[in-house]
């Protein structure tokens, strides 16, 4: 039987990966859109686990819609790269420094 | 009854939409714009004439009181009146304002509206602060009267004038805002922002020391008292003519009116416990500043730190009555306050036509450096018989009503401590120096320069600002009566209100 | 439960903007490159329409519909007014300025119109689900807006930056959801009010859960450590969608932390241990932080955002405090917040022209000279914003500070007048070039005169209300109850 | 009476009033007369109240005009204490104030070449110098009038004020600008221990009106009070000191006599009127006012004794090597102040006063013809050009003589009577000093006969003026002038001999002047007295008066006789000739340690407080240090995305530990 502390703690380490992928990561963006997916993948492991063991369905709608808006999500991330990949000819992050200060 | 109408909102408003009539009408009728400016100053000097003619000197309550909510939710009020102490400031300052705009009339080439919409408002604001009884109405006025002083200062002020007023501006407002937060304070304390009832209010000791600091910090700056007056010299210095006299002549007596309105009764305990350091540095104030005045070059310079030595006095006259009251029992500590009150009407009039006099002369010749000049007499003899009375009476000449002030606060001091009184009274040998030595050169000896020679003896404009102010320090000297007695009632009142301890 | 169609009624307002959405997202499919205006007018008069809906289904009672997760109350009456209004100020401050850059399209109106329409079911939501579909809803708005002017490789830059912070922080709120959700069993407020008050869940879970709660609260707000996407966002974006960014969003934010702390959490206040504690270092470091960079900055864009970061700080001070009083002062302050914030960036607007951003403080020079009444309109915006009276931002000020005191937290109190008198310098500085310095450029500024006469009502508004805040004040105390 | 006493005071001030501000439109004429006329009906009405006290037994009045402020219970008014005392002030003032009038209408006829022809001031100076002497008498006459010390002090500053602008009524000269300056300062010094006295008497008795003031102050004579630490101080000790540092300034006392001298800068007529007969005097007038008080104090009597008989012997000293004719008499002045003030500290008040009177009017006859000999020379004044003037300036020369017999005391001439009073008056007194001071004010005489005689024979006797150009045009001065000094002249030969009995020992001064029974000085001396004619019978059989004759042989001997000798003593005693020539070094040492220590400590403090420590390291210092802060701080927003999610991380953590942990 896998204890629900099990999934918090696969959550957990998703969720701590995903972070630390967005801040050690120097170079490719698109990186960083994966790891925001991560990210939402760890808590809904955590929704669904919790939905589970409270035997509540509500977790799991929750579940749904962030599917849903991470698409949507995905869909404008991958736009607005598209337009820095066209003005800036790089989609490094070290490259986007001109704004700072 | 004529009390009974609401004549103190009439004169805190009527400048204040006056200056927002004229500031719209524009520049391109200076001329209309000017007379309608100096209308509304005279105007509003005439509404408030009754307040003084009709008011009721024997008591010490409030009178002309307008009261109605402003903010319910935090119980904050339009609550105006004034006793003895505010009315003789009020009427200073509305007596002013038209001299400053008739001043103003042919110098200020740039953008006249602006510049006498702006001290109409001022004129308004600063009769409110003197009026307000509601704390929170009082702190409004008393900040906003920042803003056309930050722009005075800042578009018809000199070469350093972003420096200055900059340094105006935040100085002040450092000074203020903690003021704020005490206010917000009693609030809580006493359920209202009512300043009378603030003055009912229980405070602990480490309360009112608290409270008294952060007081002491709004209205030490606004004195200016040492070692906080940096910016008075430097706002001065930059700030057009009509600038200098409103904030020597009016702005400073607003940090006085504080002490007495303020600190005096909400923290008697403190104002007793820390009273040696307010001596202290009124004392220094006017020693130390005195020296410093001494070696200026720059003649607003000069009467600016001339005007914190001044000011040394009035705090002086304010916070020795503990010690007087210590050494015989209750007799005397008047003496001190109403000194103080004195020296403040006195320095507003005095400090004002020396600052005007500088004015005429560099209207002229477009400096302030005392080296420029030399020998203005011989151009100039009428503006030079104004000058020098006004240098004698800055420097503390019986007749005049620098005299009155001084003698009372010296005679007050001494009743406190030898050397106290000796400490201030150096200011008769310090305070001739300074003011005198500056007319000698610039007034006396022979023409020194080619600039001198051509100078032009004053115009009638001038003439009748500085006569009108010649006649009011003469009038004064000559007759301190009246002003004392409409300030009696509420003077004692007030003392008698601090001798009870509130612990 | 059976579907009710009277329960829709309270829903008006959102049906209607949607639908407008909708409608200006056909119309200008269907319209000519010079027709544009047609959107505008549609979205303009819309938002007029919804407005004056949300003004008609208002009334004292609470109503919750759809199974809960929807709310009703004064306080979302108010606050989607005050949305509404302030995206009106928006749209119109930014049509001549997106005619004059070839950005005057229809996308702009429907991505900001669907943004609205977020923040307003932010300021509905009843439970977890329907606040963080609004979130989300106006969050993707706003990260496409931002990189709205294709051409400009900063607002791309912007863009990706506040799309990955924002994702982050939509992670981290969702984490914190999700946590206590675990803790309680519960995505509604309201029932999650009430297990918090019998005390009958995880303590440890739900601490976890409130701390990432704080921080996606914190990023929506902008308030320090959380604000670093605050000034590139604010300089990266066309100033049009700068102006709209910086105003109304942050009466949704403001709606999100009463909804989430206040709503839902109520009890979990209590001092330095509850979410008090940690909005005091979020205020704290707000006003500090803010305050302290704002005045290195000579771009104006930047600067207002540092100055954003230091109000949030006040913000949260009234929020922190945790009475009615509070709230109601946070209220005010957000709303007043806003309109000065849309008036300021509306005068930056006023100022550039085709080919011209007035982005840098140099820009203002003389502005006196140039125009006097653009000048005087911006000296209030600028005092009321330093907070001197008798403009408005004073009081805003006051009545924050006034709950903080009441609530035996003086020193914060004097923090916050400290920070406020660092910040009285950059905005007085605006006022110093403006006034004090010559001009360096003399060109006439061509302002259409809608702008002008809305511009100046926002300029004005610093002062009236300054002079009469009781009415705004008994609307806002009316519309947080009890 | 009252209406008498108010015009007498205000018809001085509407001259000076017309003359002042009308002074254009009424052209010289027109101001000429409506100040002579105002000071002269002044003068009579004065001796008209001389008239009603001498033989009328006028009431005294002590009455107020108008209360000029209430105070805390203290209150001030403007009012008359008219009585004996007051009387003669009033009539030696306005009556020297009148010749000086008449005699400024031909000295200062010519005015107009004193000042560059461009200058705007030189245009109405006639009507203006009527008008500030006018003026000044209103001035002298509210000070001498006074029946409270706000009012005294009132008048004691005006005169103040009025001599400086006389001073430095040639604005053009540097010497005299700074002259005038250096006396208002000076005399500032004295108003500063003046005020700190009057301060003392409001404490304590809480009264400024005399009567009341004089009538509590036996009570308070045995109360102590602290100033420095422990050390106990007689209340009346130190309200005498502090009020005598007044005196010390308006009657130039040693230190505080340095202004004086330079006064001499000054148009004669006020060097007459201000700097020898009135003004000068107004602290001998304040002292024997306040006899009340400082027969209280022994040591305030002591302390009046040393100062003046230093101030008689040393600064008369200083006369003999004085080249400048007038200053020659300006020293003589300080000389026979510090005679008077010996007077005083003396308990002898109405031999002060006495003094005072006769001195006024011998002395304004002096000044008067050297600026008659001034007018002759045309504004050459040193002695040294002159000689041989009597030929030329008969009526000046008698007039002199008159005067400098009347100076150095020659038996029958009115200074022979006050002088010998005040000696005979420190011989009987037994306070501290008065030995000191006794020996110094004879050896005084013979310096007094010294100096004036060797002024007198260098101007009026021996060879002719040098250069030969005066010398032609030398020829005695007008009528308006020379009548003044007939005027004076009577007064200075007769006026001793006819009141020094009602005066010093009669009951003219009965209930006015207040003489303790043990330090009735004069009463001693009365019981020897024996009318005028005895009094001088037994002055020349004392030592002054061959003293005097000394003097005034020694004089003779040396600048008549035998010039070459004086040289000789010069080099021979060259250090002392150059102590003298120096005045002691006042006039550096004040020039060092005040002028340039307070300019230098000014600075110290302007530069080190205001912009070194407040300025610079406070409120610049603290912007700075915000703004570099600022600087600094901004740049952890780096730019890059990975910070800002550090950031949030740090942030994170933080409220993760805050939460958890706290």
């Amino acid at each position: 039987m896998i204890a629900l502390s099990d999934y918090l703690i696969l959550g957990a380490i998703l969720f701590a990966i995903s972070i630390a992928g967005i801040f050690i990561n120097r170079k490719n963006v698109i990186v960083l859109l994966m790891c925001v997916e991560l990210m939402l993948l760890a808590v809904n492991i955590n929704f669904v686990a919790f939905s589970h063991f409270l035997g509540d369905i509500a977790g799991q709608v929750f579940v749904f819609f962030i599917l849903t808006v991470a698409a949507a999500e995905a869909a404008i991330g991958l736009a607005i790269l598209v337009v820095l990949f066209r003005s800036k000819q790089s989609i490094n992050v070290e490259d986007m420094d001109a704004l700072k200060g | 009854m004529i009390a009974d109408w609401p004549i103190l909102s009439l004169t805190v408003w009527l400048p204040i939409i006056g200056g927002f009539m004229v500031l719209a009408s524009g520049d391109r009728e200076a001329n209309a714009t000017k007379w309608t400016a100096l209308t509304i100053a005279v105007l509003t000097f005439i509404v408030s004439l009754p307040l003084w003619f009709a008011f009721d000197s024997a008591t010490a309550q409030m009178q002309f009181v307008e009261r109605v909510p402003w903010v319910p939710a935090f119980n904050v009020e339009y609550y105006m009146g004034i006793d003895g102490i505010s009315m003789p400031l009020i009427i200073l300052t509305t007596f002013i304002t038209p001299l400053v705009v008739i001043a103003g009339w042919e110098v200020i080439k740039f953008r006249p509206s602006q510049y006498m919409a702006a001290f109409l408002i001022m004129e308004g604001v600063m009769v409110g602060v003197f009026s307000a009884l509601d704390a929170m109405l009082f702190y409004v006025f008393w900040e906003a009267m920042l803003i056309p002083m930050f722009l005075i200062i800042g578009v018809w002020g000199g070469a350093n004038r972003v420096y200055a007023t900059i340094k105006f501006f935040l100085y002040t407002f450092f000074g203020s805002v903690f003021m704020l937060v005490a206010l917000i304070y009693m609030y809580f304390q006493s359920g209202s922002f009512d300043i009378l009832g603030f003055h009912t209010l229980k405070l602990g000791l480490t309360e009112q020391i608290l409270i008294f600091i952060a007081f002491l910090m709004a209205f030490a700056v606004k004195v200016p008292m040492w070692p906080v007056h940096t910016w008075l010299p430097d706002a001065h210095v930059e700030a057009p003519t009509g600038g200098s006299v409103i904030l020597a002549a009016i702005m400073l007596k607003i940090g006085g009116y504080g002490f007495l309105r303020f600190s005096l009764p909400i923290t008697p305990d403190a104002s007793h416990t820390l009273d040696w350091l307010i001596i202290g540095m009124s004392l220094i104030a006017v020693v130390y500043i005195g020296f410093v005045a001494l070696i200026q070059q720059d003649m607003k310079k000069l009467i600016a730190y001339s005007s914190i030595a001044h000011m040394g006095f009035v705090t002086l006259g304010f916070f020795i009555i503990f010690i007087i009251n210590q050494n015989n029992a209750g007799s005397g500590a008047a003496l001190g306050v109403q000194g103080g009150m004195v020296q403040m009407v006195s320095h507003g009039f005095i400090s004002a036509a020396l600052f005007l006099c500088v004015g005429v002369l560099y209207d002229r010749l477009h400096s302030r450096q005392i080296n420029d000049y030399g020998g203005v007499v011989n151009t100039m003899p009428i503006f030079a018989a104004f000058m020098v009375f006004f240098a004698m009476a800055n420097a503390g000449l019986p007749g005049t009503s620098g005299f009155v002030g001084e003698f009372m606060v010296i005679l007050a001091s001494f009743r406190a401590d030898f050397w106290y009184a000796f400490l201030a009274a150096t200011t008769l040998i310090i305070g001739a120096a300074y003011t005198l030595w500056m007319v000698k050169r610039v007034i006396f000896g022979e023409v020194t320069n080619e600039g001198v020679a051509t100078l032009k003896d004053m115009n009638n404009r001038e003439f009748i600002v500085l006569g009108t102010l010649a006649a009011a320090v003469l009038l004064l000297g000559l007759w301190p009566a009246p002003l004392v007695e409409v300030m009696d009632a509420s003077v004692n009142n007030l003392l008698q209100h601090i001798s009870v301890s509130k612990l | 439960m059976q579907f009710d169609s009277t329960q829709l009624i309270p829903v008006l307002p959102e049906i209607s903007l949607l639908t407008l959405a909708c409608v200006v997202l056909v119309v200008d499919l269907f319209i000519r490159e010079e027709q544009r205006i047609i959107s505008y007018g549609i979205s303009q008069v819309g938002l007029i329409l919804t407005l004056l809906i949300t003004i008609l289904v208002s009334q004292p009672t609470t109503q919750i519909l759809f199974d809960g997760s929807y709310i009703r109350d004064p306080m979302s009456d108010l606050l989607k007014v005050g949305i509404l209004l302030i995206t009106f100020l928006a749209f119109l401050y930014a049509k001549d300025y997106l005619r004059d850059r070839g950005l005057f399209k229809g996308e702009f109106y429907t991505l900001g119109l669907f943004a609205v329409l977020g923040m307003m079911i932010m300021t509905s939501a009843n439970s977890f689900l329907t606040i963080y579909l609004g979130l989300e809803l106006l969050a993707l708005c706003l990260y496409a807006l931002v990189a709205f002017n294709r051409n400009s490789p900063q607002g791309a830059e912007a863009a990706m930056k506040y799309f990955v912070l924002g994702a982050l922080a939509s992670g981290m709120l969702l984490y914190g959801i999700s946590m206590i959700y675990g803790a309680t069993g519960t995505l509604r407020f309201d029932e999650l009010a009430q297990v918090v008050d019998k005390g009958d869940m995880n303590q440890l879970v739900m601490i976890f859960g409130v701390v990432f709660l704080v921080i996606g609260l914190a990023f929506k707000l902008g308030a320090v450590p959380f604000h670093m996407w605050v000034p590139d966002v604010y300089h990266g974006a066309p100033t049009a969608v700068t102006l709209f960014i910086g105003s109304a969003p942050k009466i949704a934010a403001f709606a999100l932390a009463m909804r989430l702390l206040v709503d839902g959490l109520a009890d979990l206040h209590g001092g330095w241990e509850g979410w008090q504690g940690m909005l005091i270092i979020l205020a704290v470091l707000s006003m500090g932080i803010g305050n302290l960079i704002a005045i290195a900055q000579t771009n104006i864009k930047r600067m207002l955002a540092y100055s954003t970061i230091s109000h949030v700080g006040f913000i949260l001070l009234g929020i922190l405090a945790g009475t009615k009083e509070g709230y109601t002062a946070a209220m005010f302050y957000t709303l007043v917040y806003a309109l000065m914030s849309a008036g300021g960036f509306g005068v930056v607007i006023a100022l550039s022209r085709k080919g011209f951003e007035a982005e840098n403080l140099d820009d203002f020079k003389g502005l006196n000279q140039r125009n006097p009444w653009f000048a005087g309109m911006m000296l209030l915006l600028m005092f009321s914003m330093a907070g001197v009276p008798p403009t408005v931002g004073f009081f805003a000020k006051l009545f924050v500070l006034d709950a903080v005191v009441s609530v035996d937290l003086t020193w914060l109190a004097l923090v916050g007048v400290f920070f406020s008198i660092i910040g009285a310098f950059y905005y007085i500085r605006v006022i110093k070039i403006m006034y004090f310095d010559q001009p360096t450029d003399e060109s006439p500024l061509t302002v259409g005169m809608d702008t002008q006469v809305v511009l100046s009502l926002n300029g004005l508004a610093m002062l009236f209300l300054g002079l009469f805040p009781a009415g705004l004040l008994s609307l806002c105390s009316s519309a947080i109850g009890n | 009476m009252e209406n008498i006493y108010l015009t007498i005071v205000l018809v001085p001030l509407i001259g000076a009033i017309i003359a002042g501000f009308f002074g254009g439109t009424i052209g010289r004429k027109g101001a000429h007369w409506v100040a002579s006329g105002g000071v002269g009906i002044s003068a009579l009405l004065s001796l008209f109240v001389l008239k009603r006290f001498m033989f009328d037994g006028e009431a005294i009045f002590n009455g107020p005009v108008y209360t000029w402020m209430v105070s805390d219970g203290l209150h001030m008014e403007v009012g008359f204490l008219v009585d004996q005392l007051t009387a003669v002030m009033i009539s030696v003032v306005t009556f020297v104030s009148f010749c000086v009038h008449i005699y400024t209408i031909g000295y200062m006829a010519d005015d107009e070449h004193n000042w560059p022809k461009t200058s705007l001031a030189g245009r109405n100076s006639y009507q203006r110098f009527f008008s500030y002497i006018s003026l000044f008498t209103f001035s002298m006459l509210m000070l001498v009038m006074a029946n409270n010390f706000m009012q005294l002090f009132f008048g004691w500053e005006a005169v103040g004020l009025v001599s400086y602008l006389l001073i430095g009524f040639w604005s053009v000269r540097p010497t005299a600008i700074f002259a005038n300056l250096k006396a208002f300062l000076v005399n500032r010094v004295g108003d500063f221990g003046f005020i700190l006295g009057i301060a003392a008497i409001a404490m304590y008795t809480n009264s400024l009106d005399y009567a009341e003031v004089f009538a509590k102050a036996p009570g308070l004579a045995d109360t102590q009070i602290q100033i420095w630490g422990d050390s106990s101080w007689s209340l009346m000790s130190v309200i005498g000191i502090l009020l005598f540092i007044g005196a010390m300034g308006k009657s130039a006392q040693v230190p505080l006599h340095v202004w004086l001298p330079d006064s001499m800068e000054g148009p004669t007529p006020i060097s007459a009127l201000i700097h020898a007969a009135t003004m000068v005097t107004a602290g001998i007038f304040m002292v024997a006012r306040m006899s009340p008080l400082y027969e209280l104090s022994e040591t305030a009597l002591s302390f009046v004794l040393i100062i003046g008989a230093t101030t008689a012997f040393f600064t008369g000293l200083i006369g003999i090597v004085q080249n400048d004719i007038k200053r020659v008499v300006a020293y003589s002045t300080l000389s026979q102040l510090g005679y008077m003030m010996v007077a005083l500290g003396a308990s002898a008040y109405a031999a002060g006063i006495f003094h005072l009177m006769t001195h006024a009017f011998f002395k304004a006859l002096l000044f008067l013809a050297a600026g008659s000999v001034i007018i002759g020379m045309h504004h050459d004044q040193d002695i040294r050009n002159m000689g041989g003037i009597r030929k030329y300036m008969p009526i000046t020369y008698w007039t002199s003589l008159v005067g400098s017999l009347a100076l150095i005391g020659f038996p029958g001439f009115s200074g022979f009577f006050s002088k010998d009073a005040i000696i005979e008056a420190v011989h009987h007194s037994s306070i501290t000093g008065s030995g000191y001071a006794y020996v110094l004010v004879v050896a005084g005489v013979f310096v007094t006969a010294l100096y004036s005689f060797r002024m007198f024979f260098l101007v009026f006797h021996g060879e002719g003026p040098r250069d030969e150009h005066a010398k032609a045009h030398l020829h005695e001065t007008p009528k308006v002038v020379t009548v003044p000094l007939i005027l004076l002249a009577i007064p200075s030969v007769f006026l001793g001999y006819l009141t020094i009995e009602p005066m010093l020992f009669g009951d003219w001064f009965n209930g006015v002047l207040h003489v303790l029974p043990e330090h009735d000085t004069l009463g001693a001396i009365g019981e020897g007295f024996h009318g005028a004619g005895g009094f001088i019978l037994h002055g020349m059989m004392g030592a002054p008066f061959y003293l005097a004759m000394g003097g005034l042989f020694v004089a003779w001997f040396i600048y008549m006789k035998n010039p070459a000798i004086a040289d000789k003593i010069k080099s021979t005693l060259s250090p002392v000739y150059n102590l003298l020539d120096k005045k002691y070094w006042f006039d550096e040492v004040y020039q060092a340690v005040f002028a340039t220590g307070s300019r230098g400590l000014g600075k110290f403090l302007w530069l080190a407080g205001d912009r070194g420590l407040i300025d610079g390291l406070a409120v610049n210092g603290s912007a700075h240090s915000v703004g570099w802060l600022a600087a600094v701080v901004r740049h952890v927003q780096t730019g890059y995305l990975y910070h800002y999610a550090i950031a949030m991380i740090l942030g994170l953590l933080l409220l993760l530990t805050w939460f958890v942990f706290v």
